[in-house]
């Protein structure tokens, strides 16, 4: 078994540790073409997912893990990210429904299922500057990528990397941003760029 | 450098702010059982009539909160600042103020709410309660004409929910208020102004720049840029640009009535948003279009933001009579 | 360096705004003939009747000409920003408002506003109408408690124009009328503390400067200076600093009952009000005291100022009935 | 005779130039210890004075234009500079009822009516740190003085720059100022010093 329940919680946590650093620098991008919050919601977040894994009693499955995350992120978030993380998460908990622990193919089944969840719930396409432009490039790097667990993730988390500064060249067609037109060329995406950092926490603490 | 504010914990914020407005407004108001971020009506909810349901994020006050009351909203779903509150309260106050009649969403037309209160109504309707709902999209500045479903929801979503929350008082059918809502939307008129940027209580940083003596025309009420950065013009020419604009979007005929909102974005003092009016209300004489009646104050803010805007709302007979019913809120009323 | 705001001619700023008021609120509101600064309610006076003027320097709005209407203020001369109007709006007033039965002027204590008044009513005299005067003085942190006579009136004004309005509604003598309003200013406490500046729209530039992280407490609603300047505290701590001087005032028993004001100075958001409200109330159910009512919001301001203030007015039977009544002005309204 | 109506309109002008050339900077005093708006008034009544006087037709007596102007400047102004200075003029122009034009004892009756009207109307005391502080010193170097009407007020102006220098060192204990306590010391009063101002500009013009 290359993932257990409790590294997925560990790995839950290092996320948090992240939002909560990257705060203020992801309210700051987002500032250039949101609202000038999206640290705060991530952080506040997966601050309340680590709390609501804590509470969470020894036998419980990656599914138990992930569905937890999942609602516990949208009741204290909301916004935008609530739902798309949420979804995200309730897609991703049962991709791996029935299991103990995680194979090493789960790990292009999670992300991807994380990459439909988005997609579906935002009812966006790649390419119009959102955290899918992130999630998606991760999502088929994940599927095409071999070895381990902690190498699918790598390679995802390189090109959820790169997918998010590509993000700065393109038009917004979603989101807050949509409204901009031309003017939000140049900033890249926050939701792009905290998701890159998921997938690289991810990758940094799985395996 | 923090910015300026009376303030606990940043996080604390709008859970103690709902506490003083319950402390204050506690005949009027009530916080659901269901969740606290819920808001509901002690007068208002009844067997039979519509229920009205209002949110967004916090941070815009008196909207949406100051507007649930008698003859305005049943309950008003309450998010972060500028976050979208999740289904679950937007649940609470669905099950709160059903009356069997079915319930109206009506929100500002923003990604994050949608998705929220659409994952609410589709709960909802696992409950076999029907809800409705009506975006507002009276944000002129924010999409072209062409894309007018495309905007956003600003602080002419004050007229819209009167004119939807009397209709439901009135005890229209669901049908009936959803067509009102609808109708009250695709009439009302918004373009705004900013001076200063604002600042989230949990970063107390300004959440964009403007220079010295720039202003931004279009802004959102959370900050979203707008169409155009420029120099800080006169009064009387920011009102203009803004007029040209409604009447371009309006098309009204001489003799018809309008209801105008000068409203501030926080930080703007009443005496500036009066000599806006003054202007708002020459150019409307001057068009031969009359003002039925006329709002000046902070009725939808972005907390700390100097700035205003200015909304018209293109009466006909109904609106007229729903405009000017009765409504009894915590932040508002009409008599 | 001009401090952004939205106005033509800064000279031109008081009497636009006076256009504007008098444009959105024409059905409550006219101007005098003998003066354009005089505006007087279209309800109110009437044969009989103690006349209620108050009065002040603009920069305050909706204090003083929001006031003005049915069961509240029967006219407010208007003076120039943070100047006393001079004694001609204030005699108009007098005469529009003079129903037989004597005239009382109420406003601030400040040395311009007394001689200019004062003014007034020696000229009112001389028509052979009786006017007198009570000013407000509820601004404890202005003097100690043995030079009380000599403090600021501020917020608290608020709550005692209300008592003496709705005296004089209710057909109360002179004599009455004065002694209720004398007894509802020594009555009424108010503490401010001022977070950023103001500036005047003729000057455009700050009228006083602060840290980025000070606070000054007891900053009076024109920048005067207060009692002494800090850093920015918490916002319960910040209250707790205000409720300990007001109650230390007050000197009220366990199951008394007060009216309480959150009052913001121009540019603080609802949401810092109602956080501090939050622990206003919390204070006072710790000392057993009732909160009859409890107003939040800007009603009383200094421009763009940052800050707020606490009042609470100490009440008894008849300053409860009174705050209870009834009154419809264009800014204010109970029902 | 030494002045006449002419040159005491031509006076006023002259003092509403210097007023507005001054607004900003008695604006600044009256922030470090009022409200920061002596100079608006002082500008807007000599202002309006200046306007008033412009529509006096040619055979107005001194007592004429001192009464027009005391009249100009309390209804454009109000304050606390309204009253104050409208009894001033009003003063003045009692103290030199009948005549045709001003002899050379008639400067110091002048002054001196100026600091009387002050004092009566804000019952104001020398060293309470107000516009008395310069207007009283004034009216005593002016009585005392000899010589010509330019004589007279240059001795008037002298001790007027004076008084209003010396109003740093005193606590107020009138106005708005006299809330400050210790506080108000190291400024001086905006009110004296435009004060020393206007009595320099008459011993500049008038003479
Ligand atoms: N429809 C959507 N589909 C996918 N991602 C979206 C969508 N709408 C917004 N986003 C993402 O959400 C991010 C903004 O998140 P956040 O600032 O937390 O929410 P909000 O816009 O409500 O303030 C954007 O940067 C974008 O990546
Ligand atoms: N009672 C008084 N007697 C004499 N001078 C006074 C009195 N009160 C105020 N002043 C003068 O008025 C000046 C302030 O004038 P101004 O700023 O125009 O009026 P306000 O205080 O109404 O804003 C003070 O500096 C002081 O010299
Ligand atoms: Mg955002
Ligand atoms: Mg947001
Ligand atoms: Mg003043
Ligand atoms: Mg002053």
């Amino acid at each position: 078994m290359a993932v257990t329940s409790a590294d997925l919680i560990r790995a839950f946590g290092a996320i948090a540790d992240r939002m909560t650093a990257e705060r203020d620098a992801l309210c700051a991008l987002d500032g250039e073409i949101g609202d000038g919050d999206h640290g705060i919601g991530m952080a506040l977040g997966f601050g309340a997912v680590r709390e609501a894994l804590d509470g969470l009693d020894g036998g419980a499955s990656p599914t138990d893990v992930l569905n937890t995350a999942a609602r516990s992120f949208l009741s204290s978030v909301g916004a935008s990210t609530g739902p798309l993380y949420a979804t995200a998460l309730m897609r991703a908990a049962a991709a791996v429904k029935g299991k103990d622990g995680l194979e090493d193919a789960d790990a292009a089944a999670i992300v991807a299922a994380m990459a439909e969840g988005i997609a579906h719930r935002g009812k966006a396409e790649i390419g119009q500057k959102t955290m899918l432009d992130a999630w998606g490039p991760a999502a088929e790097a994940a599927k095409s990528a071999t070895g381990s667990f902690a190498q699918v993730l790598a390679a995802a988390a390189e090109a959820a990397h790169r997918g998010a500064e590509g993000t700065a060249g393109m038009q917004a067609s979603m989101g807050r941003a949509a409204r901009l037109g031309e003017r939000s060329l140049g900033h890249r995406d926050p939701g792009a760029v905290s998701a890159a950092m998921i997938v690289g926490v991810l990758a940094e603490t799985l395996g | 450098m923090q910015t300026k504010k009376i303030l606990n914990a940043g996080e604390d914020a709008v859970d103690e702010m709902l506490d003083g407005i319950l402390l204050a407004h506690g005949d009027v108001l009530r916080a659901s059982d269901g969740s606290h971020r819920a808001i509901i009506s002690r007068d208002g909810p009844r067997d039979g009539k519509v229920g009205l349901v209002i949110g967004g994020g916090s941070g815009h006050e008196p909207t949406f909160v100051g507007f649930v009351g008698k003859g305005l909203a049943d309950a008003a779903a309450i998010g972060n600042v500028f976050a979208s509150p999740p289904p679950d309260p937007a649940l609470a106050c669905v099950q709160e103020v059903n009356g069997g009649a079915g319930v109206l969403f009506m929100y500002g037309n923003y990604a994050g709410d949608v998705m929220n209160f659409d994952m609410a109504a589709e709960m909802a309707a696992m409950e076999d309660i029907e809800v409705r709902t009506v975006l507002t999209t009276d944000d002129v500045a924010s999409a072209p004409p062409d894309r007018k479903d495309t905007r956003r929801g600003v602080a002419g979503n004050f007229f819209i929910f009167k004119a939807a929350g009397a209709a439901a008082d009135e005890m229209m059918t669901l049908d009936e208020v959803e067509r009102v809502a609808r109708h009250a939307n695709a009439r009302t008129y918004t373009m705004g102004v900013a001076l200063s940027p604002c600042s989230l209580p949990q970063t107390r940083r300004w959440n964009f720049g403007l220079g010295p003596d720039e202003m931004e025309i279009g802004m959102g009420i959370h900050g979203e840029p707008g169409i155009e950065r420029g120099p800080l013009k006169p009064a009387d020419a920011i009102v203009d640009e803004m007029m040209d604009r409604i009447f371009d979007e309006m098309q009204a005929a001489r003799g018809d009535r309008v209801a105008v909102l000068v409203n501030g974005l926080g930080a703007t003092p009443l005496m500036e948003l009066y000599i806006m009016n003054r202007r708002v209300q020459a150019r409307l004489q001057e068009a031969g279009i009359e003002s039925h009646a006329t709002w000046v104050g902070n009725y939808c803010t972005s907390l700390e933001m100097a700035g205003a805007s200015v909304t018209a709302m293109h009466l006909d007979d109904e609106l007229t009579r729903l405009i000017d019913r009765p409504c009894h809120c915590a932040m508002f009323r009409v008599v």
